[in-house]
């Protein structure tokens, strides 16, 4: 079945209130084209769960700056002076997690399961004594799986069965943000069709995504920052 | 040699060859431009990277390819990429032979606060609560006082911690500290300073080996 | 027509064009030969395949690459190779449109029992909990009476279950029945049959459309 | 660091009374030529985890029939009689896991996680009332973290870094084993340089690698089983 949608049609999709899962760390592997598209068509009170909050007034910084997000799960912002500003303003909740806390929570519900029981943070005040199990024996934190409505997701190269393959540091969340959300948008510059990818090659399989969107060019957003660049 | 200098060119000696390191954000990121280009090291990014290298000329740069600072990275042969849940199993299984990384403070018990400035710095947790709770070895980089001159190593850590009794040894720009069972032990010193006054830098009681 | 072809060749209309599909061990995995060659559906095996097809002749087949009941299969374009984690992940997820499963015994209520017989029969569970309890549909493939000729299709079931109330659709030698909040539906049947034979091989209580 | 190792010298590593994960799915991926050293060299009180008991004479079934083996983890055993006999006759303790969460327990491990919280299975008679848990309102299974002290896995290719590729449904559990084990041993018969794999290709970074083995050959046991034909 041909998932291929136009960037309006997929982005239309999404509700205001809705819970918004966006791939990424940092700017690798931030779906822009995606978020910009959902800036343009305005949707507010959502709930984003993204590592960071890109840097201002780029990626999800113009959902937040435009007063989209009532709600931001992540795990640093700290390159983003804006929306830390936004925060101690209570412009927003902003909700962190260590940052393989996250990811092991998306996966959790990415594979199905509803919690997990860890060490991490468990003798920190990230730790609220609910979250603490006694089990046969032991202490653990437990860890509940974080789902969404939408997962947004960049991908380097894809097919039209929705088989995603990432490149670089760009994978990071997105396979795990797949798995997690209801409905699965993703984006790609390079669109083949099923067949082009060696089988062992494909990082998400097609059965996890809902809609595939062909960009005809990438913005700039998907440059090099000039201030990451070593001196 | 400045201050980061100084404690840059110490830091490298700790890794050892065959070893896979993560560098954390900060003084330790840095630590990667004065490993020999030759080096036998994998440095692990938890942005999902085994095999992170120095930084390629513009023209080269992969703007998907960044460290967990953000800064552009390059690839070493052998390097491998994957999901952000692999790239925590990894840390969390312990499969890091060593990690460096920044500190707030950092006391007697190898205690760690380097996340949080209650009412002042926030930016959230990142991967620095794995990565010092499940080490094998963890190296603290940071300067020996805070730029108004006070102890950042200090008896019992004020700010909230990253984790407990995680750290295996301090390098600060005056001295090289191991956490002992006893407390902290001076093994080497970076800069020409008496014990005393190096003990004056410091809140923490500090030990120093016999021959000194 | 045999008992097994006659099952068969109905199950196979159970699968839409762009649908997934898992095909149990046991009858259902013999539905992939009676789809047509150029049927688009994708077949999900728990093993780790999505894209799984008919099997390649002999000089072409990878003994790599077998499904759940270890039968050597082939891949069609489009097709994705993953971890046994990432498989039931896409199980459990509830990402596949249909499963069809063989069974021990249905009953009324659609409760399923394929895994056990106490006693007699326990090679294990392998993927059939998860694949009944999580699949959007669920297609029981079965004989309507045993070797004994006994029912399968009953009241209650006696053995201990895979998962409670997931059938959908029972598809026998004789009938295709649904599962309904009032009970078993006769939809079709496949065989001449009156209602009061079908009834006397079938412990459920039956019920048949108006028109028949 | 380089990580090749003899066959004999990485399978004589293992002490009697270990427990070791097994990778494959029925033939594919099971790593025939580590597990006949282990036949060869003998170490005794195994516990074997692993999808299936292989086939008589075949695989782990060798180790098995051979008195090796106390107990083996699995979740079925069908395509293998001799092992059913032997399990009725109480010669081998058996435990049984639905597939996906023997998976999810070995990948638990592999997370460095302890435990997870689940419905499969929470109303069937595999589940004791220890085993269940009230949470925040709702009923859970807690199933727990399976590790093991070894892994054998098959790689279809590998550097000496310990850099994995898998093929066709060989990969079913070996990646997760790789990760769960304190002590992972791959044979390949396809060994190359560092820097010959696309990184992004690589199923099994290297971190998780101990020990690689280079088969000069693939014996018989890797080939074709007739009955597993279609006539």
């Amino acid at each position: 079945m041909k998932k291929n949608r136009t960037l309006e049609d997929a982005i239309a999709a999404i509700p205001s209130g809705a819970t918004v899962m966006v791939g990424g760390f940092g700017n690798p592997g931030t779906p822009f084209s995606l978020i910009n598209e959902l800036v343009r068509q305005g949707q507010t009170q959502l709930t984003l769960i993204k590592n960071d909050a890109n840097e201002p007034h780029h990626g999800i910084s113009r959902l937040i700056e435009n007063g989209q997000v009532d709600r931001l799960v992540t795990t640093h912002i700290g390159l983003n002076k804006t929306v830390i500003e936004l925060m101690n303003q209570g412009k927003i909740d902003v909700q962190f997690h260590p940052q393989g806390m996250l990811a092991e929570k998306i996966r959790t519900a990415g594979s199905g399961s509803y919690g997990f029981l860890t060490d991490i943070g468990l003798e920190s005040e990230i730790t609220q004594q609910k979250d603490v199990l006694e089990w046969q024996g032991q202490t653990y934190k437990v860890e509940m799986a974080l789902t969404a409505d939408y997962a947004l997701i960049h991908a380097a190269q894809a097919d039209w069965l929705g088989n995603l393959l990432y490149q670089g540091s760009a994978i990071n969340f997105s396979p795990l943000m797949a798995m997690a959300a209801d409905h699965v948008i993703v984006e790609t510059i390079d669109l083949k069709q099923p067949g082009h990818f060696k089988p062992e090659h494909i990082h998400t399989p097609g059965a996890f995504v809902d809609s595939v969107v062909e960009l005809k060019a990438l913005t700039d957003d998907y440059g090099i920052l000039d201030h990451h660049v070593r001196r | 040699m400045s201050v980061v200098e100084r404690i840059l060119t110490r830091a490298v000696l700790e890794i050892t060859q065959g070893s896979i390191v993560n560098l954390g954000i900060g003084l330790p990121t840095q630590v990667l431009h004065y490993l020999p280009d030759d080096f036998d090291a994998q440095i692990h990014s938890e942005n999902g990277i085994l095999g992170a290298w120095k930084q390629s000329a513009p023209e080269n740069m992969d703007p998907f390819l960044i460290d967990s600072a953000g800064a552009y990275v390059s690839l070493r042969e052998g390097a491998s990429l994957f999901d952000s849940a692999v790239s925590f199993a990894i840390i969390r299984r312990a499969r890091l032979d060593l990690t460096m990384i920044g500190a707030f403070e950092v006391d007697a018990q190898g205690n760690l606060a380097n996340w949080k400035i209650p009412g002042k710095f926030s930016p959230g947790i990142g991967g620095a609560m794995e990565l010092a709770q499940k080490t094998k070895r963890l190296v603290v980089l940071t300067t020996h006082t805070d730029k108004q001159g006070r102890p950042k190593i200090l008896e019992h850590c004020r700010l909230p911690l990253t984790a407990k009794a995680c750290t295996d040894r301090i390098i600060s720009d005056l001295a090289v500290i191991d956490v002992t069972p006893e407390g902290l032990m001076v093994r080497e010193k970076l800069v020409d300073i008496s014990n005393d006054e190096l003990q004056d830098k410091t809140e923490a009681k500090l030990m120093f080996t016999a021959e000194e």
